[in-house]
């Protein structure tokens, strides 16, 4: 089992969806072609054929609004983009018709669409290939919004996403797609449900995507030195796991949130807004967040590469919170053994 | 017109002297206050709506846009609904929650309408290509105006409908205005609606949408072909409409629009029209007119006392359609963790 | 002077604009049709001709683009929308190149485009008319988002705008446009800078478009009971003043966040997470915000009234804050003088 | 060809080689991972690029997309600028802000190309518009793929170009492909694309875009005719990608693509086509090629130095571009809260 990736575990719960219900359908972009989307595709249009698995012309709008009819009339349609970025061209239909439908018409009509967007990181992305917009779905009444982190979870989470009858935007950091699976990853996962990953009294932290994996670096080496934080992943940020929070919160008193987006309201200021409301008296010291700044991300590396968070920036931050003094250059040295602008030796393309 | 015609015609006309009454019976009504939400007539195009929706089926599925009152009525949409859902009451055909231009009745096929131009169209081709993929034989109408077309996602969509060759039917009012915007400025003139839609690759033609007896075989025919030999097909209707864009008051004002435009299209009135032809034929008389109109009136009277009777929506359900609960125990059930085994090629 | 309205002073604003400066263009749908886009284009194709102001087709995307086009060779264009929740289909231009443009281009090239947006409220509107997605354009690195609530501000904030030489989303709420004036309008109104509209010591309140409205009539209402608050009327809400609203709050010790747009993700999010943040020693209650809720506001003017915030829920709101029993009825009362659904008297269209 | 073609159809050849060549270079060394951003090669494309530009002037815009290279240095664009940008430095034709798919260069017009697919085509639409409003004479072109024009923005945008008669021209370069999509699952393919350009409305016409020969003189006579009678035109011109999509392998393999359809294209290589021509009229030497290409070589190497020796952008200027400065003191000054008077019609 130990060779699963998680882009692997994306295509098996593709498969395992398409297999369990015949209304679930698979397209976008090169769905079918050599690459099959980083392997997402990968034997669907074999096993289940073109009519259910097929590619399209190069029209987000109107292809996520033929999404939504095929929805509305009884299929699950599961809708892949390479880059999260591309789907602004939709955001009429997301927005005015998607989200909106189940209310607008009283209940009449389910639009249980599927929108897989691909968050793009390094390897000079450029500033509209490396955009996690998750804020601006999450503000959007009526769709909920799924950022898996694990290799573990992905599998549970794309299926309960795929059958869940609220159009659901499915994000997937690229940096993720290579991490290999280490436990069973064929469990159902809940949406609406946080995973704790890490449990520690000192201080929680509350994360998502991407962010967690460079969390868990820097919370274990942090560990290995005396501090423990409840690490927190989100795995749906749209609706929030409030309770799994509230309760962590108030065992530790302290909170640090991290983001893969643009910090301006972002998740992670609606997780410190509401805790801060919500959990004010048990607040020891100010909240903080780690996120994009806001400025748009250059497209050379040595720009871009000082404007991600990594576990060094994590760990340090932490140690501030928490007033204790840690040298956190062996996290940093570490990190430098592989270049910044890729996740590891793999990444060079395709992007 | 033959003599077999008349039948025909006859309900035809009953159906738009149907719509224009409801129509004329909401603008007098609006007034009141009691219909607050913004509500766009379709007097004056009233015979394109009844000429495609003649020959639909219920199972056939139509989508519109802000102006569709006359498409959900033409479609077999209920009247008693459709009042209610303008006065904002539970029993309206959208719970109340959608108002003037957010109609539904699933049960004859008329799946919405929205209030966005032009984005109910890519809905629409998908509808049409859940039909296809469905197996189901049945066609969707896309109820659009003139102004519809300048949106690009029109063009993707009937790009994509082209290209899988769907059965939809693309139904274009163009009366000439985007609110007040006349045609000129917002298209190049010498170039026709549906000739560029044939341009795009669908079949297309162009109607005189106010005289349905010059036009109501050839639709059929349309129709028809579009169910034997798929899609898609693009119908351009000239038409003319009478009311302001949005709200109860007359529009003919010589100030915003060219008199003889007003008068040429005045003079072209699709109810008048069809009825001097059918009075003439004596196909109608006057006084089956005036039954027809009795039974209308009264039709429309209780639905309107219906709307006024029903009871608003509650407020404690504003929060009910947030979210559609589902409960996904039957996929945690049939997942099996132990028993999955990825082979990865 | 008292005769002058909010929407008056928009078309005053275009008009001194393009007086000033030749390079201002004005367009969008209904640009020059009778009703002049309820006031705000009087005048203006007479005086300046129509290639300074035209009409458009229904195109919002590619107008968009066309009018970055123009400002990037020299033009300063403002394009206006009757709604907000058209330019959803124009998210495209606005995110991927009106904003990134001087990031991406290294300030080669500037896009001095002012985007006005206006808000619908009430007479059953309906889901896709009333939305105010402030925080979706917030979010994004290199834009500019105005938000006026007065005709006092009004003048000024739309000329810093159209000669800033960023984008700049210019966002007006429809229940506003028909209040009149009672201090001269023309002065210079920088962005960035809130205005402190009311002085107080027992709380912070801060807000935006027309909840400063709402918030106006609860804070006199209070004002006569004995409570003070400090109002802070934000006006741009992108970049914020941190300066003025940290001020108060290190006073008052106390913050409540009024936002005329959904609460998650909101503007209103982002204000409570970095009051949190930098003022955390400071705060002496939880913050609380008013926002709309997270649903789609129905169109049946029973259900969406129920949705929105009023003066009295503000009071109301203000006393559970800080303890103080006063009856909020008198307030309650005096709305229900005219329909809830309407701002006052003359809003039963155009809409 | 005639004799009097002799210097033009060299110099043509020249350019089209000097393309090929940094292209080339660029994929021989971007192992080496310095260029560390997705770069998207023409390698078979270069005709089409020379052709267009060469009847530009340094006033005529150009915008392209994410495969830009051909059209920026066609236009002029400064060959060590783009090499430092690929390279991600501050010497940069964007600064290192932009890369591979965000070039510029305005001293020569090529204004912008950028990432997303078709969204620099209604831009391109409002600079051709800035120069009409501005009496700028001067023109507009918008590079485009195939994939392009399946976007609803293409045609919103050549809709309002032709209501508005706009000098701008559209170079759509068909090669097939969109990523590895052939086109007949994305277009009709019984509906050429300049064929659907000109139902919307533009002048129209289609060009083998591998032999230069073959449509240099039209291409001239069609950028004559748009600066002197308006616009907008549309090109389509057939040609063929060997390289991936985005990267510096080759892509000739015969399992994605079609024998035939490969073979087809290879024995019609741009460079070649125009190679074989010359040297067979003697218009070029072998040995005249032989010097081309060392010239070439020289400014290639010179370029790569430049890039190499370069300096990155400072990570100190990483939110210099946050927003840009501007002082409204002047406006401050000019607005005279007294003297202003608005009078209420
Ligand atoms: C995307 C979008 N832009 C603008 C509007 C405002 N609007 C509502 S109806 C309309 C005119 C539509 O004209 P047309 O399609 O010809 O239909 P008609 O009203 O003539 O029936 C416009 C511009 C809108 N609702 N949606
Ligand atoms: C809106 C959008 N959708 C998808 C992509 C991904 N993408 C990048 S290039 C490309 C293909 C474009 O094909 P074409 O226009 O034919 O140009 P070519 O690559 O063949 O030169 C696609 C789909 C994108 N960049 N933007
Ligand atoms: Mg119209
Ligand atoms: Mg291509």
């Amino acid at each position: 089992m130990s060779n699963i990736k998680f882009i692997n575990l994306v295509n098996a719960a593709l498969k395992k969806a398409m297999q369990l219900d015949k209304s679930v359908l698979c397209y976008g972009l090169g769905m079918n072609d050599p690459t099959r989307i980083f392997g997402a595709s990968e034997g669907l249009v074999e096993e289940f054929g073109e009519e259910r698995v097929f590619d399209m012309p190069t029209s987000e709008n109107a292809m996520t609004g033929v999404g939504i009819g095929l929805a509305i009339n009884g299929f699950r349609p599961v809708f892949s983009h390479a880059r999260l970025d591309f789907i602004l061209l939709a955001m009429d239909q997301i927005i005015n018709n998607a989200a909106k439908w189940n209310t607008m018409f009283a209940g009449a009509m389910s639009v249980p669409i599927t929108i897989r967007l691909l968050v793009g990181r390094g390897w000079g992305q450029g500033p509209t290939h490396c955009q996690s917009l998750q804020a601006n779905f999450a503000h959007i009444p009526g769709l909920k919004v799924v950022m898996p982190s694990f290799p573990e979870d992905v599998y549970g989470l794309l299926l309960s996403s795929i059958f869940d009858n609220n159009p659901v935007i499915f994000i997937e950091h690229r940096w993720l797609h290579n991490i290999v699976c280490d436990t069973n990853p064929y469990d159902f996962v809940p949406l609406g449900k946080a995973r704790t990953v890490v449990n520690g009294s000192d201080i929680t932290v509350v994360s998502m995507s991407y962010m967690t994996i460079e969390a868990l670096h820097a919370i274990k080496f942090l560990q290995e030195r005396g501090v423990n934080c409840d690490l927190i992943d989100l795995r749906t940020v749209k609706p929030i796991d409030w309770e799994t929070i509230y309760k962590s919160i108030n065992r530790t008193g302290k909170l640090l949130v991290l983001d893969t987006g643009f910090e301006f309201c972002s998740i992670a200021s609606e997780i410190i807004s509401k805790v801060s409301m919500d959990c004010f008296n048990n607040l020891n010291i100010a909240p903080r967040r780690l996120a994009m700044p806001d400025v748009s991300v250059p497209t050379s590396y040595i720009l871009a590469n000082s404007l991600y968070t990594y576990s060094e920036n994590i760990a340090s931050e932490i140690c501030k919170m928490l007033k204790v003094d840690i040298d956190t250059q062996p996290l940093k040295n570490k990190r430098d053994n592989f270049p910044r602008d890729t996740p590891g030796d793999w990444f060079e393309g395709p992007f | 017109m033959e003599n077999t015609g008349k039948v025909k015609y006859k309900n035809l006309f009953y159906k738009m002297l149907r719509i224009r009454m409801v129509e004329e019976e909401i603008a007098q009504r609006y007034s009141q206050k009691k219909m607050r939400c913004p509500t766009h007539l379709s007097i004056g195009q009233e015979a394109v709506a009844v000429a495609v929706g003649e020959n639909l089926f219920a199972t056939d599925f139509a989508v519109s846009s802000h102006r569709a009152h006359a498409h959900y009525l033409a479609k077999g949409g209920n009247l008693s609904a459709l009042i209610a859902e303008i006065y904002g009451k539970a029993t309206g055909c959208a719970g109340g929650y959608g108002g003037s231009m957010h109609l539904s009745d699933l049960t004859v096929g008329f799946v919405a309408s929205t209030a966005i131009v032009a984005n109910t169209v890519p809905l629409g081709v998908g509808l049409s290509f859940s039909q296809v993929l469905k197996k189901q034989n049945a066609i969707t109408c896309i109820f659009i105006g003139d102004a519809a077309i300048e949106e690009g996602v029109f063009y993707e969509s009937l790009n994509f409908a082209v290209l899988k060759k769907l059965p939809v039917l693309f139904i274009c009012e163009n009366n000439l205005y985007s609110v007040n915007t006349p045609l000129h400025l917002r298209q190049p003139i010498e170039r026709p609606i549906f000739k560029l839609a044939h341009g795009i690759g669908a079949k297309a033609e162009q109607f005189d949408g106010n005289d349905i007896v010059s036009m109501f075989d050839t639709v059929s025919k349309v129709i028809k072909d579009l169910r034997n030999q798929g899609g898609p097909w693009f119908l351009e209707f000239h038409t003319y409409r009478y009311k302001v864009h949005c709200g109860p008051e007359d529009d003919l004002n010589y100030n915003a629009r060219p008199k003889e435009e007003i008068d040429y299209w005045l003079a072209r009135d699709p109810v008048s029209l069809l009825q001097s032809k059918l009075l003439e034929l004596s196909f109608l008389s006057l006084k089956e007119i005036d039954s027809y109109k009795q039974k209308i009136q009264e039709e429309i009277n209780k639905a309107f006392d219906f709307a006024e009777n029903s009871l608003f929506p509650s407020i404690n359900d504003k929060y009910k359609f947030q979210y559609i609960d589902n409960n996904l125990e039957w996929l945690h059930s049939v997942l099996n963790p132990q028993k999955e085994v990825y082979t990865i090629e």
